[in-house]
């Protein structure tokens, strides 16, 4: 991760296009944290690329300073991994909802953990689909109403970071749009991390979740902090992720291995051998061609 | 009459080996300045079942697999009792005593019947019994008349890595093979004429032609998850990339890699992907993206047998309008379909300019036929340095710029904008798959306009005047005058090509149009050829005739008839030139060819 | 003259409640027996931009949205000072003074302003804003000069759970806007004329129509991931599927849908689902595979402005080539496109009838204008018991049988076998997407067989002959000795005969040929029909023309002329007839069309 | 489920087609245990459907007499779920291998186990692509060389046991396919838990996984059961899951749920509220629809 010398504010990471969110939509907040992480570490807006997949939070690209793409529906991991692959110095963050996410884009994410690509991945979930105009998301809870289940949702929501954890995760956190001081430290810890980072963030959706709404959030939400839970324990960190439902709602730092894996760039012998496979020079001479030609001769 | 072509065939079951006895051959063969065509006709089973592989070997360059069968090499009782009744008088069929024990006393007229002791010849056999194949070729090559040192250097430097015992093994099996030949069998009557060593020929299928392809056009990371007749390019790609700075990466399945595709070639390399109909199905939706976010990216779709998972090993041209019609809505897009080993080759270096000039994503259709043949080429025409890289107009560093906000979807006379790569300071954009304007904001969100979603449609589509204006117009092969015009497409370029030769022979003029392009189409060209035709046949391993169909949408023409094969077995030159003179008999408009020679046929206890 | 037939629109922001209003004015007419067309103009956005929902009123059905602006209702400042140009001499403008606060001091000739004082005709403004819009539908109910029990009676039934209070606040508020307008406004001078009410309307639209065909035609599980303008299905379903014995299921994604569909169908129920482009193409896999295993399942795929995410909230007939292409390889497949909304209800009984009958997947092409617009229709038209449902040659129970081996794919002259479901006795098979036998045995593995993959291949695709002649062709509607014949297919047949009806009207004779069946298509019906046409033109609501590619590949018709519209608002009469008469001036063979009125455009401000 | 009341033996329970594996392949043994645990189990061949995807493995529905789909590759479980809520009196059997079911049919599975799909879901693990000739999978070991990964594979396999709990699956067990008396019993469980079963299948591939033998497997194998694994303790099941690797490889029951949850077909109004949906007349009349209609009017 290249840091500009230059001074870089929040305001840095701000495009000219006003968000398109409802007034009071979470996901303010996510933009709100990720431009102050971005400008507290001075990560300069072209070394980063914001990669997302389709919803109301997938939009934050366009409201986000940097380079962007704003994908498929539950692709942005794989963009973010060609991405990151092809020029190791970006700084890559994929983004998206908990319907691109967890459900259509489930498979993208917990392959991804393994391969360990070096990507930080903000899912804002909002336990609903809010561009869809509110039908039932692999996060909400059971029994929540919605166009799509309008007697209740019967299906036992997703625990993503319980599947992050058994993936393999090595940076596993879940934060409060609500609360920006403390998500912007964990994105902070994860743009930091070298290697699959995810950061879960309830981000309330006010138009299309009527159950979990900023209050209901303030009401249940403890602090791993305060808690004195040990990031460097897994089994803690499983423990704690298991923890959903109406109680309590845990947020913080899970999990962080002490001892990290190495992310892929560092294993994939190409990748790993030289600057960025997009700076080395393309082409080759028919000299350098012909061992592989003789050898099918 | 000495042959001067000849066409060996070596059935077994799959374990048996059969693909690299056939390699071994292969190159012995072209080293020694001969050149083949050879195809293995496998099924969809790791062990057991039956393999069938042909080589068809000649002075000249074999465009197909040939029609007959002059020499067998039987691994297996099955083999001998399907196949030697199709050996043509002259030729011979070899097999090992100890795997086919009820041999018949003699073979059809004028077939010699050469049972060789393997397990005497070679005591290792009963531990390694794949070894009958090295003797069974020691044999044949004494049987063909060609001097040994053309398999003795192969194995040679097969077992290179396994050292002088392996490769003393080895030879001393062939060689056993061969001297056993020469002294029991009579040769075959052949007008094969090895050349001088220094005239050597490379032995290539059309995926490992893709592989070099993507090394010349400088690509850094080929994507892929396994599929047959796909796989053959990935499992060159892990063997060889990382030596060229080619990185290999297999993800969880199709959608990931087209996505990674694209993602890699955004961020300002060449990527590649590869797949079959089925994976392709899986990467439709990421078509559609790259081709509205201008990203190029480049697929290589080999079809297989279809519908659905079909014939997993067996050959067709069954997916031109899942190509075509791929994604949702209209964008720009380069669907090719190359027509033999060399146009592998080009054809990915071609469409990788074209593909980041025009910044749109590209489709090279093949098929099992072309991607999975081995033949000979001169590997002096394979240039790796022209035609030159051409990136298109990419922006990979700040250029100072003039203080002009940049445009990424800058609206141009040939639609083209420059594209700026993630990393350059200066051009900061978004990318995204929503309709947006030129500076890559949405307009499919509250800066809804229709006028500019229509430039911006008219934008990208104006692409593909340029594009077209850029391909080379397809050319008619052949005499002017012909009573019949063949038209094909990809990869039966090599047969149609031989039919067209047999027919001159017998008599009937016959010329050929195989169509490259498939989109953009050369519409006006084409249609400007064939109105001189005086009776068009399509010729296409499809049920549908697809070509058909998109050379009418595009000309009006109607074809005068139709010779197709949807058997999963690839088109011999007789197939085509039966169809031709039923056509020209007025006996049908649409001949259906199969190939139901006894040795391709397999009955099954029923299920119940 | 008094108007028979006008146009209201209604204009704000996303959140300002203009769909339920629009509901309501809808619903108000129909019950006193007055025809509607709306449709909305909508964004991708859930809060804010612009929503433009017009509303077509006259006693005879609108097939359109129309072509001008009568009546305005402006919800806030910006709807006013966007629209307020366009209204009609005799039309009105709308609006609460409170939103509105720079109000010009008059309108266009002839078209009388109409300030509303909501925060004080309705205090609980200020807690409840969206009252405004029952103010004002009030007054514009005035205006137009209708008895005020249509609003009463609508919001009466609308808010009959809620409680008196709450019928009382609004039905207060209606009233209080009717008698103001009634006191300070003019009345609109129009013949319209309510209906005795025993001849009410339903208010339906396109998506409503297919849940309802869906319960007509006995489907007992709706399977769907969300996805704009195909989620609408999914809404009425979870609603209403329940109650008449319909499971509704959200899977994971697209690929699960389609599976799952395909799994329910096989088990013998009948279960339908539905999307939009990017959902269908990766449905196109299974697609596929369906026609492999001969396993009936109908998708709805709704079509909106594409390429890739596009215009999600626009309309466009922009998929018939990813529909055509769906899945690789060649395979028996039917595709239709409904022409209004009682077609809508209609297509999915016939359409589930036929996909049993012939064992293959069906895809129902719409759009968002069809599956989104609103407007009256007789509910006795909608027949639940007619056509009967007929489930083709399906086993269901052990038929004692004659002790010969049930064959799930049995070579029959029409190519249907019957279909055993899972669960009866004595009729196991296993449904296999590889090439099989008759038995449902492989032939891709070790029993590969060339004779019995090409049988098998015209077993499946002999359904289509038979499938097409059951399948009524296209009529032509109007005069046979038109000048010009206006080709379109699927939603566009309303706005076509409107504006077939217009140019006559100029004197310009006309006919109209809507293709609703595209495949199987009927080649040699159509090609007859427009064979006696003198000018052929295409009327599509895409880029590319893939309705007259798809006629000439079916015909070699060409059209000479083209009609298109691409920007994403639909077509008005207007731009038809336009089109004509610029193509039969010869001023152009392609005319492209697009809503640039004021009211459309929306600027944005730079992205960097 | 519905048993049958005559005589059902394993052979009961064999297609005429004799299955086209390589001679010993771990499938024959997973094939030969279901065998035998349908017909300990008395269901009916006709009352079973067995659905595949694509791969070795998933030829296996040819081979079992009953009804079956072999379907695409990576769907065999959303064509199951249709089946299964379909015509609940089936036992619906999803079957296929590691690449199919970890790779890039993922999704579904942990979908499938938060509904709690009561199907029984069956995985030839053999850690390698088999049908299509050897190339690494989602389950390959570290630095396994594969056609596709000549120098070894870089990705962490996947723990599918861990993703299975993670995800809220009630019955989660692994067999060897070395060990048919064991699977066997693992199989019954498996079929008799109303919901989502998971049955692991360590089944060597002997062609393309010269690694993963069964003398490997033999050396390492450890059965729960005889570690006095107490199968209802869900962190014990996780940790018993954690372990794999070199050292040691755990078959038996990791986990069934004490209190397992009702499956969807209980929980779906429409499905819980009669027969079989495949049982139902069809057909409404004119009058029952009508009230459909006044809605709109
Ligand atoms: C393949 C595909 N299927 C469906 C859709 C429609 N779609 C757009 S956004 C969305 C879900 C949005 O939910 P989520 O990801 O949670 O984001 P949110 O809007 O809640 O932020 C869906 C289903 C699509 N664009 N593409
Ligand atoms: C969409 C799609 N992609 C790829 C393939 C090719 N393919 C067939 S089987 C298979 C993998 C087989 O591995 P696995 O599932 O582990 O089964 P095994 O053969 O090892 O039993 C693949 C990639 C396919 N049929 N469909
Ligand atoms: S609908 Fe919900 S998620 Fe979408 S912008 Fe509005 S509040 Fe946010
Ligand atoms: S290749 Fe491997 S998995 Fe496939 S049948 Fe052979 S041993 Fe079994
Ligand atoms: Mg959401
Ligand atoms: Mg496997």
């Amino acid at each position: 991760m290249a840091t500009a010398t230059v001074e870089l504010k929040p305001k840095d990471y701000k495009s000219n296009i006003p968000p398109d969110w409802c007034p009071g939509c979470g996901d303010f907040g996510v933009l709100n944290a990720l431009q102050r992480a971005c400008s507290e570490l001075k990560i300069a807006p072209h070394e980063i690329v914001v990669v997302s997949g389709i919803g109301c939070s997938s939009n934050l690209p366009g409201f986000f300073r940097a380079y962007g793409v704003h994908g498929l529906h539950g692709r942005p991991i794989p963009v973010a991994t060609g991405i990151k692959l092809a020029n190791k110095d970006l700084t890559v963050i994929a983004t998206g909802g908990d319907g691109d996410g967890y459900g259509i884009g489930l498979s993208h994410m917990i392959h991804a953990i393994r391969r360990n690509v070096n990507i930080t991945y903000i899912v804002m979930n909002n336990q609903i689909y809010g561009l869809t105009t509110g039908q039932v998301s692999p996060t909400s809870l059971l029994n929540m109403k919605t166009k799509s289940t309008p007697k209740g949702n019967i299906e036992l929501p997703i625990n993503p970071l319980m599947l992050a954890l058994a993936a393999g995760c090595d940076y596993v956190a879940r934060g409060f749009s609500g609360d920006i001081k403390h998500l912007t430290e964990l994105y902070k810890g994860a743009l930091q991390h070298r290697g699959f980072a995810l950061v879960d963030v309830f981000s309330p959706c006010v138009t299309f979740n009527r159950y979990n709404t900023y209050d209901w959030f303030r009401q249940r939400i403890k602090k791993l902090e305060d808690k004195g839970h040990d990031p460097t324990d897994f089994v803690a960190a499983m423990e704690e992720a298991k923890k959903v439902g109406d109680e309590e709602v845990t947020i913080g730092l899970f999990y962080r291995n002490p001892n990290p894996r190495p992310p892929l760039e560092d294993l994939d012998e190409v990748i790993a051998s030289g600057p960025p496979l997009v700076k080395r020079p393309l082409g080759i001479t028919n000299a350098e061609a012909r061992p592989l030609l003789e050898e099918l001769m | 009459m000495a042959l001067d072509d000849l066409v060996v065939g070596i059935g077994g079951a799959a374990g048996d080996g059969i693909a690299s006895a056939g390699d071994t051959l292969a190159l012995a063969l072209a080293r020694q300045g001969l050149r083949i065509y050879a195809y293995n006709s496998y099924q969809s089973v790791v062990r057991g079942g039956r393999i069938w592989l042909r080589m068809r070997i000649a002075n000249r360059q074999p465009l197909s697999p040939g029609n007959v069968l002059n020499a067998l090499v039987a691994l297996n009782q099955e083999a001998l009792d399907l196949h030697l009744q199709e050996i043509q008088p002259g030729g011979a069929a070899l097999f090992n005593t100890h795997r086919v024990r009820r041999a018949p006393e003699k073979g059809p007229d004028g077939v010699q019947l050469c049972p060789i002791p393997v397990p005497d010849l070679a005591p290792v056999y009963k531990d390694l019994p794949v070894i009958q194949n090295t003797v069974l070729i020691g044999a044949l090559y004494a049987i063909m008349g060609l001097p040994f040192d053309g398999v003795e250097s192969v194995l040679e430097s097969t077992f290179a890595r396994k050292g002088q015992k392996v490769i003393d093994m080895n030879v001393g099996a062939a060689r056993a093979g061969y001297d056993y030949a020469a002294e029991h069998f009579q040769k075959m009557e052949l007008a094969l004429k090895p050349q001088p060593t220094q005239k050597r020929y490379a032995v290539m299928t059309g995926n490992e032609a893709f592989g070099l392809g993507a090394v010349a056009a400088g690509v850094r990371m080929y994507v892929a998850y396994p599929m047959t007749p796909a796989s053959g390019i990935l499992h060159w790609m892990a063997a060889h990339g990382p030596a060229v700075g080619i990185s290999v990466r297999q993800p969880e399945d199709e959608i990931a890699v087209m996505n990674m595709a694209i993602g890699a070639n955004h961020a300002g390399i060449r990527c590649m992907c590869g797949t079959s109909g089925g994976g392709f199905a899986l990467m439709t939706e990421a078509m559609g993206m790259a081709g509205m976010i201008e990203t190029p990216v480049v697929c290589i779709e080999v079809q297989r047998g279809g519908p659905s998972t079909g014939l997993p090993t067996k050959t067709e041209q069954g997916d031109l309008f899942q190509v075509f019609g791929a994604g949702q809505g209209d964008y720009p897009r380069l669907i090719v379909a190359p027509t033999n080993v060399y146009d592998c080759f080009e054809t990915v270096k071609e469409v990788f300019n074209l593909a980041e000039k025009y910044q749109l994503p590209a489709v090279i259709l093949s098929d099992l036929l072309l991607s999975e043949h081995h033949e000979t080429v001169e590997p002096d025409r394979f240039d790796f340095e022209n035609p030159p890289i051409d990136r298109g107009e990419l922006i990979t560093e700040a250029n100072g710029g003039d203080g002009e906000a940049y445009l990424r979807y800058k609206i141009t006379e040939t639609g083209v904008s420059p594209r700026a790569i993630p990393g350059v300071p200066g051009h900061l954009y978004v990318a995204p798959t929503d309709e947006h304007d030129e500076d890559g904001v949405l307009i499919s969100d509250i800066y809804t306009d229709p006028v500019r979603r229509k430039r911006m449609m008219e934008k990208r589509m104006r692409k593909m005047v340029y594009l077209k204006n850029e391909l080379p117009p397809p050319r008619l092969e052949g005499p002017a005058d012909a009573e019949v015009t063949l038209v094909g497409w990809g990869s039966t370029w090599g047969v149609i090509r031989e039919a067209v030769e047999a027919l001159a022979a017998e008599g009937i003029k016959v010329n050929h149009l195989q169509i490259k392009y498939i989109v953009p189409f050369h519409g006006e060209e084409v249609a400007q050829i064939l109105s001189k035709a005086k009776k068009i046949i399509m010729v296409e391993q499809n049920f549908g005739g697809q070509l058909a169909r998109h050379l009418r949408s595009e000309t009006g023409i109607k074809a005068d008839g139709h010779i197709r094969k949807y058997d999963g077995e690839p088109f011999e030159p007789k197939h085509i030139v039966a169809g031709v003179k039923r056509i020209l008999a007025g006996e049908e408009e649409l001949v259906t060819c199969v190939s139901d020679e006894p040795g391709w046929r397999y009955d099954h206890p029923s299920f119940v």
